[in-house]
């Protein structure tokens, strides 16, 4: 058994994982495309909060909703100026993919590139013998799991939930049906995007900020959604979750070479079960 | 020794048994037809000697040689083709595009020759190219030959997916519901061509719910329900069994 | 007044992307000391010279470093390079050397130690400030300074692993010095891990090797584990105290050790008057551009003392454009810089003989401020 | 209720559907036959929203109100609901969340669990399914749930795309027992079916499209003694 | 994943520029070096050529249907291939070159072998774990790759005939340059027969629709593992060039933004056209980004970078690259050759 420290560190490394997997996953399922920016969403969900909280003075708590909010109206005009414009999946992933470039180095012109650090907002340390938990991360993981709970329970046992679904797996026969496909996938679009601006909203006062920070982030949810089967956004939180105990165990235990450890499970996993751990097979 | 012969093949669904120790034997050149109420397991039975499902229980030999448990391509190697029940296309190529990879295997030569571009090669393309012509024009896609197959009207792309099977060098035919959306004009046209065929001395397996379809080109019948075989015989008797009509046909045919 | 005769020098550095700052810092200093620098201007056989900087942004990759040495030396007929070396190094001193475009370099990425350095197929690279050197000199400065200390971890990204480390690990073990190395991989967020099994391995300091960024997160995350006692540190220098503050939390950062190259502060090294004067003034320059306080040191070692030993070595060469007159006037040659005075020998030192150094001496922050602690000057080598 | 004035639908360059009028009133019932190609599906898309007909291309009023343009989306509001060609189905979803969608637009809870009850007791093969995924229903029973779905909505207007594609020869006729009983609820219905045999029999006025454009129009029981029709649709 | 493919028409490509201008063309390219001697404009060009290689490689892939996120690790593999044999073992360049393409290629022979079995966005994901382990492994395989250190790769050798030194990689650049036209030459050549040939028809089959094209006797796995190795060898030389023209190979070389580099470029190039798409793409990418590497305001030159290529794939049409639009304007303009059209009446 590792650590106790190790295990909290796994969990918080989880939520963000989490967070942004489920975000992307959303996006995946009703446009069809992996939305490649959610790490620099994140990124700018942390110069939000960043500077709404040291510059304007807004409480944290705020700050996160604002992060969520700006991002997700950021998010709805990428969609509605730049992806519908662009025909075909393929090109909608390059100019994701170039829009990483784009946003990082729109970031480096407004905030440069320094490096710099939200204090911590909820000081202090929970010591229960065995284990210290910082009330930060208690914060971050409580937070998490309210925000999980609540997507799970739209997106599975409300209206708008079932009709998310059913515009990713079939937007003709949705619209036939009376679902205003367009209206509902701008809406997905801002979820998406809000989520990866909260993770990194929430994480701002434990990781430093710069324009950079987004692209761990990114690869390891897109790791997190392969590994949970891409499509399920059950998948993608028992992925992220899986991803980030990993993440850390295997670095206590094998220190450097963690990274091919980790890599090499990830292929194994997907060896064994090529469609992911909840993904469905396609036979 | 038969053809094609499936012993005691069964598909279990979790609990579900689509398929239910079915025996069946079909001989060169019968066109055979099966019929059976919807989710008795026609298509899991085109699904399993296609490869695309290995048998729960069972096997299933051609020519003698177990074919259960090989992958789809190999057994369409040997010659057994299928089509699809719903439309399934190269989406994204022009009719002729379609037909020509569905053309692999028309060709005696291999892939090094082609890259090399032997004169075999070139011989055996045009060979190719005029069969794959030869085939557009029967099935009349010739004027849509430039279109892409997403757009072509329901019945057309049936007519596609025939004609891929049947570029992709057949012995046993595999038909899925070929008929689907067509007129009867339309449907008869595809009998005529289902005939021919069996008269190259090709086997034809075809599920069908038309029955004028199915009286006018079937050799011979088998009746699924539930998974299980209850009937088998020539066309007008199995259309007449008690059970068949109970289970499948009802009184009035639409 | 007389025209100074201008030699262009190339700044290869990253200016943009995650080590942009770094870059950039370091454009700022050098402008304004060239500024100085150039007001009274160097005399080789009576003529007046005068350095101009010319910028490049290597992009922080060795593609991006080459393209930017080829422009510099093909398009801009550039002589001689000097720069903040990263993953850049050895695909410049490819195409300098062949051109016999004089290169002094901070470090190379290991460079040096790591062995990708060869005096023999290098000879216009010079190694302003090998790193692990001064690795080595900033730790006996730790201990000198916490004589009480238990185990002293050093940490550092996978990128940096190389037989340097053996070299360093040979000389602290033959000074007596209790340490235990960790490695991370490059572009870590959570240090969490690591810091566990430094704590198990007993140490209470631990000195980052690596980059600034990794170091601050250890601070911050050990502090939120709990394990105040430990402390920590980098050899990368303190861009800006505040920084730290920020980044790591204001109690958190409270003692973090750095490398600090301050002639204002030196008490063992010793640094020509007009240096110290010229070292204020930069410093104020810097600080009426940037509009806040300006108290990054580093910039001393790796940055103007480079040009100085560049003009001096000119001078005693007494040719500007002959790059194997200068190299043989760097060669065992003695150099008034910002950072001491300095015999460029170093036969010992891994075989070459042009490496150059400066004293390892920390500074802590207290409060809002850096504070010296101590200092190890470094020992010419004859 | 329904007019179709000159529409035009071109794919490129290439027309589908060439200056065709149609028109339904309230509580008709109204059938369509053409060959592989004629325009069917695509004259129910046009009128869906799937498929735009541009302002200068014709004309389809609804109640009085100009529809060309609309989306989909907002024409199903309306109260026209198409089951369409092909199924359409969401794979993923079970079968009574299919079945929900179908009843996207409606509020009453009472009246959709009613509506789902008289689905499940038409197809009963439905009810054993109720929790599997669509797409592992046969073909047969996705096209149940297909007209399923569209029953749920409890259109004003159902526009019908060869609904009995796929269904065994009994089911068939269950089907056109159902289609007859949508009919006398007062929904207006407009069915494309191949199977002309079926069309022919229930509805009361026929069409004919050949090459996008009509070529024959008339009662129901004047066409099925038209002899071009008695050759190629009923093979007699 | 195969909607990607909606632009696969089997053109043939033979007749669409006249041969005249190609001969033309291809003389002017070979006698650049004749008119320019300026250093940065012919290393920007070999460069431009060693990633259009790369880009035809991840091109190739896609033509199964596969995404591969980690085309840059097999520049890795040749590059550190024929470094290790070099420097490391001190073997002659030229047949270490040779092998290094090989190397890289049985490499991708023995990971498609395994890995291709998952096709979709599961090859992507696991293509992008593997560069990150081939980047790891030349980190920490301190024996073999010496690092971070890196390797330093010497320049070719002088090639003597008789007595007489023929070509001196040391002197100028123009024999890289040759190097790189070679290279272009040969992978387009291969590449161009593939897509001409059967092999490129069954490449589409098993992108465009898996299970049918494995219905009618395609074995998807066999394609898709030539398409990879194939690839792999060619991008394998790539890298090798590519290391020996920086005489020098770091683990940060290849990574995954590299990856993506490959990838944009053979995308915005337009992946209709097997070898041409990929040369237009990076001489437009690469270019762009060693221009805008000159400006030094931070962030700038990422920005605009992004932009740009965001704003050309806004502009381009459906499912083509620039490449397609080269040749739509040959198809309509030079040749005035008419778009199919059925016969249509008079309104
Ligand atoms: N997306 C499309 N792109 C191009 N052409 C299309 C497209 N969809 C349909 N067409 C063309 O429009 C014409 C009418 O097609 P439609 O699907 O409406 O026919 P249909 O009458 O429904 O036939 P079927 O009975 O076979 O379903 C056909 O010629 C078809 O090729
Ligand atoms: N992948 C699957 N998972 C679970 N059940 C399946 C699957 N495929 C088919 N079934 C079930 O197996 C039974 C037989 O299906 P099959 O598709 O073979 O029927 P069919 O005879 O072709 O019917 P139809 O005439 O409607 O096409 C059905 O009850 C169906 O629900
Ligand atoms: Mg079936
Ligand atoms: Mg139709």
């Amino acid at each position: 058994m590792p650590p106790a420290e190790i295990l909290i560190e796994g969990l918080t490394q989880s939520c963000i994982y989490m967070t942004m997997a489920f975000g992307m996953v959303l996006v995946f399922s009703i446009l069809g495309i992996l939305n490649w920016t959610h790490g620099q969403l994140f990124m700018l969900g942390a110069f939000i909060v960043f500077y709404s909280t040291t510059a304007a003075g807004i409480p944290f708590p705020i700050g996160i909703l604002l992060a969520g909010l700006v991002m997700a109206g950021i998010g709805i005009l990428i969609k509605k100026f730049i992806i519908d414009r662009i025909k075909g999946e393929l090109y909608i992933g390059v100019a994701t993919l170039a829009l990483i470039f784009a946003l990082e180095g729109a970031a480096s012109l407004l905030f440069t590139s320094d490096d710099r650090g939200l204090a911590i907002i909820l000081p202090g340390v929970l010591n229960l013998g065995v284990v210290a938990i910082s009330y930060q991360k208690m914060a971050v993981i409580i937070f998490t799991l309210i925000v999980m709970t609540a997507m799970y329970f739209v997106l599975n046992h409300t209206k708008v939930g079932l009709a998310i679904r059913a515009v990713a797996q079939q937007p003709v026969a949705a619209s036939l049906y009376g679902i205003s496909t367009e209206r509902l996938s701008l809406i997905v679009m801002g979820i998406g995007c809000a989520l990866a601006a909260m993770a990194g909203a929430i994480m701002a006062p434990l990781y430093p900020i710069n324009p950079f920070i987004g692209r761990t982030p990114m690869i390891m949810a897109l790791l997190a959604i392969v590994i949970g089967g891409l499509g399920s956004l059950t998948g993608a939180i028992v992925g992220g979750l899986i991803l980030g105990f990993l993440h850390s165990v295997i670095a206590y235990y094998i220190s450097y070479l963690s990274e091919v450890v980790l890599f090499g499970l990830i292929i194994l996993i997907l060896l064994v079960r090529p469609q992911g751990l909840f993904g469905a097979s396609a036979k | 020794m038969p053809y094609l012969e499936l012993k005691n093949v069964s598909k279990h669904f979790g609990r579900l048994a689509a398929v239910e120790e079915v025996n069946l034997q079909v001989g060169k050149g019968e066109i055979l037809g099966i019929v059976g109420p919807n989710g008795s397991g026609k298509t899991t039975l085109i699904n399993l000697i296609s490869g695309y499902y290995r048998p729960t229980k069972g096997t299933i030999y051609f020519n003698g040689k177990k074919i259960s448990g090989l992958r789809p391509d190999k057994i369409a190697e040997l010659g057994i083709i299928r089509t699809f029940q719903s439309n399934v296309l190269y989406e994204g190529t022009t009719v002729v595009e379609s037909m020509l990879i569905s053309s692999y295997q028309q060709y005696s030569t291999n892939n090094w020759q082609s890259f090399l571009e032997t004169k075999a090669w070139k011989d055996d393309n045009e060979k190719a190219v005029g069969r794959v012509i030869e085939l557009v024009k029967l099935l009349d896609l010739l004027n849509d030959t430039f279109l892409p197959a997403e757009g072509l009207s329901h019945g057309y792309q049936r007519m596609l997916g025939i004609a891929m099977a049947m570029i992709a060098n057949p012995q046993v035919l595999l038909l899925d519901e070929p008929t689907t959306g067509m007129n009867h004009e339309e449907a008869m046209f595809v009998v005529d061509k289902i005939k021919l065929l069996s008269e190259q001395g090709v086997t034809v397996i075809l599920i069908e719910h038309n029955m004028k379809v199915l009286l006018n080109v079937a050799t011979r019948v088998v009746c699924l329900s539930f998974g299980n075989k209850i009937a088998d015989g020539i066309p007008e008797e199995v259309m007449n069994e008690k059970e068949v009509i109970e289970a499948y046909l009802g009184t009035e045919i639409l | 007044a007389e025209e100074p005769i201008i030699i262009n020098v190339a700044i290869i550095s990253p200016l943009s992307g995650p080590a942009g700052p770094w870059g950039q810092v370091g454009l700022d200093v050098y402008e304004a000391w060239l500024e100085l620098f150039n007001k009274e201007g160097f005399r080789v056989n009576g003529k007046l010279y005068n350095f101009k900087n010319i910028n490049y942004d290597s992009l922080n990759t060795p593609e991006g470093g080459a393209a930017c040495a080829k422009r510099a030396i093909f398009e801009d007929k550039v002589k001689f390079i000097v720069g903040h070396w990263d993953t850049s190094f050895l695909a410049v001193s490819a195409i300098s050397n062949p051109a016999k475009v004089i290169l002094i370099a901070r470090n190379g990425n290991e460079a040096v130690g790591g062995g990708a350095y060869n005096p023999e197929k290098m000879p216009y690279v010079v190694f302003g400030t090998p790193s692990h050197e001064k690795f080595l000199s900033d730790i006996k400065a730790i201990v000198a300074a916490y004589p009480n200390y238990k185990r002293i971890g050093i940490s550092d990204s996978t990128l940096g692993k190389g037989v340097g480390w053996d070299y360093v690990d040979r000389d602290l073990t033959a000074a007596g010095i209790r340490f235990h190395h960790e490695w991370y991989p490059f572009g870590t967020q959570d240090y969490s891990p690591y810091i566990t099994r430094f704590k198990e391995a007993g140490c209470d300091v631990i000195y980052g090797a690596g980059d600034v960024l990794a170091a601050m997160m250890i601070t911050k995350q050990r502090w939120d584990m709990g394990l105040k006692y430990i402390k920590t540190g980098t050899a990368g220098g303190l861009l800006d105290p505040k920084m730290y503050i920020d980044v790591s939390g204001y109690d958190a950062s409270q003692g973090f050790i750095a490398q600090h190259a301050n002639p204002l502060d030196y008490k063992k090294t010793k640094v020509n008057p007009k240096f110290i004067k010229m070292f204020r003034e930069v410093q104020d320059m810097v600080s009426k551009k940037q509009g806040k306080p300006f108290n990054y040191t580093a910039w001393t070692d790796w940055g103007c003392a480079h040009m100085q030993i560049l003009a001096q070595a000119m001078m005693k060469a007494g040719s500007v454009d002959d790059p194997d007159k200068i190299m043989n006037a760097i060669r065992g040659g003695t150099f008034d810089t910002m950072a001491g005075k300095y015999t460029m020998s170093g036969a010992k030192t891994y075989g070459s003989p042009i490496v150059f150094g400066n004293p390892g001496c920390i500074s802590i922050i207290k409060g809002n401020k850096e504070v010296y602690l101590s200092e190890n000057p470094w020992k010419p080598i004859p | 209720m329904l007019e179709l004035k000159n529409i035009w639908v071109k794919y490129g360059k290439k027309a589908a559907v060439r200056k065709l009028s149609l028109s339904v009133n309230k509580g008709d019932f109204v059938t369509i036959l053409g060959a592989n190609g004629a325009g069917k599906t695509t004259m129910l898309n046009a009128i869906s929203g799937i498929v735009k007909v541009k302002k200068n291309e014709g004309e389809i009023y609804f109640k009085g109100e100009k529809i060309n343009g609309w989306k989909p989306g907002k024409i199903a509001s309306l109260g026209i609901i198409q089951i369409p060609e092909g199924r359409k189905l969401f794979p993923l979803l079970t079968v009574k969340e299919n079945l929900l969608i179908g009843a996207y637009l409606r509020k009453d809870r009472k009246g959709i669990q009613q509506s789902m009850d008289e689905a499940l007791t038409l197809f009963p093969v439905l009810k054993d399914k109720l929790n599997a995924k669509s797409r592992e229903l046969s073909g047969g029973q996705q096209q149940m749930l297909a007209i399923a779905r569209g029953l749920m909505a409890k259109p004003e207007m159902l526009l019908l795309d060869e609904p009995s594609l796929g269904l065994s020869p009994l089911i068939r006729q269950q089907l056109a027992e159902t289609i007859k009983e949508i009919h006398r609820e007062g929904v207006t219905l407009v069915l494309v079916e191949q199977n002309a045999r079926l069309g022919l029999m229930l509805a009361s006025y026929g069409y004919v499209l050949e090459n996008g454009e009509m070529s024959l129009q008339g009662k129901t029981s004047d066409l099925l003694k038209n002899d071009d029709v008695k050759k190629a649709y009923l093979g007699v | 994943m195969r909607y990607f493919f909606k632009t696969i028409h089997l053109i043939d490509y033979k007749n669409i520029v006249p041969k005249t201008v190609i001969g033309l063309f291809i003389i002017l390219i070979l006698l650049i070096p004749v008119f320019t001697r300026n250093v940065v404009t012919l290393s920007t060009l070999i460069m431009t050529g060693i990633w259009a290689v790369a880009a035809m490689g991840f091109t190739l892939v896609l033509r199964t249907g596969q995404f591969s996120l980690g085309q840059s690790a097999f520049m890795a593999l040749g590059g550190y291939a024929s470094a290790i044999l070099t420097a490391q073992m001190g073997l002659p360049f030229w047949p270490s070159f040779l092998v290094s393409g090989l190397v890289s290629g049985l490499i991708a022979l023995l990971v498609g072998m395994v890995v291709l079995r998952v096709g979709g966005i599961y090859f992507s994901i696991i293509t992008l774990a593997l560069g990150e382990i081939v980047r790891i492994i030349a980190l920490q395989w301190e024996p073999l790759t010496r690092g971070s250190r890196g390797i330093i790769a010497s320049a070719p050798p002088p090639i003597i005939l008789g007595g007489h030194e023929l070509v001196n990689f040391n002197a100028s650049l123009a024999p890289y340059f040759y190097f790189m036209i070679c290279l272009v030459a040969v992978t387009g050549l291969v590449f161009w027969r593939i897509g001409e040939s059967r092999l490129g028809r069954t490449f589409a089959g098993t992108a465009l629709n898996p299970v049918l094209a494995e219905h009618q006797g395609i074995y998807l796995m066999k394609y898709r593992v030539i398409a990879f190795t194939v690839a792999g060898v060619f991008t394998g030389y790539a890298g090798a060039l590519y290391t020996h023209f920086l005489q020098v190979i770091t683990p940060m070389v290849f990574g995954l933004w590299q990856s993506i580099q490959i990838m944009i470029m053979s995308i915005v190039g337009g992946i209709g056209s097997l070898v041409g798409g990929p040369i237009v793409g990076s001489i437009l990418l690469y270019n762009l980004g060693e221009y805008l590497s000159r400006l030094d305001t931070p962030g700038l030159q990422s920005f605009l970078f992004g932009s740009v290529v965001v704003i050309v794939v806004m502009f381009l049409p459906q499912g083509a690259g620039l490449v397609n639009l080269w040749e739509r304007f040959w198809n309509k303009v030079v040749w005035r050759e008419e778009e199919y059209e059925p016969d249509e009446p008079e309104d």
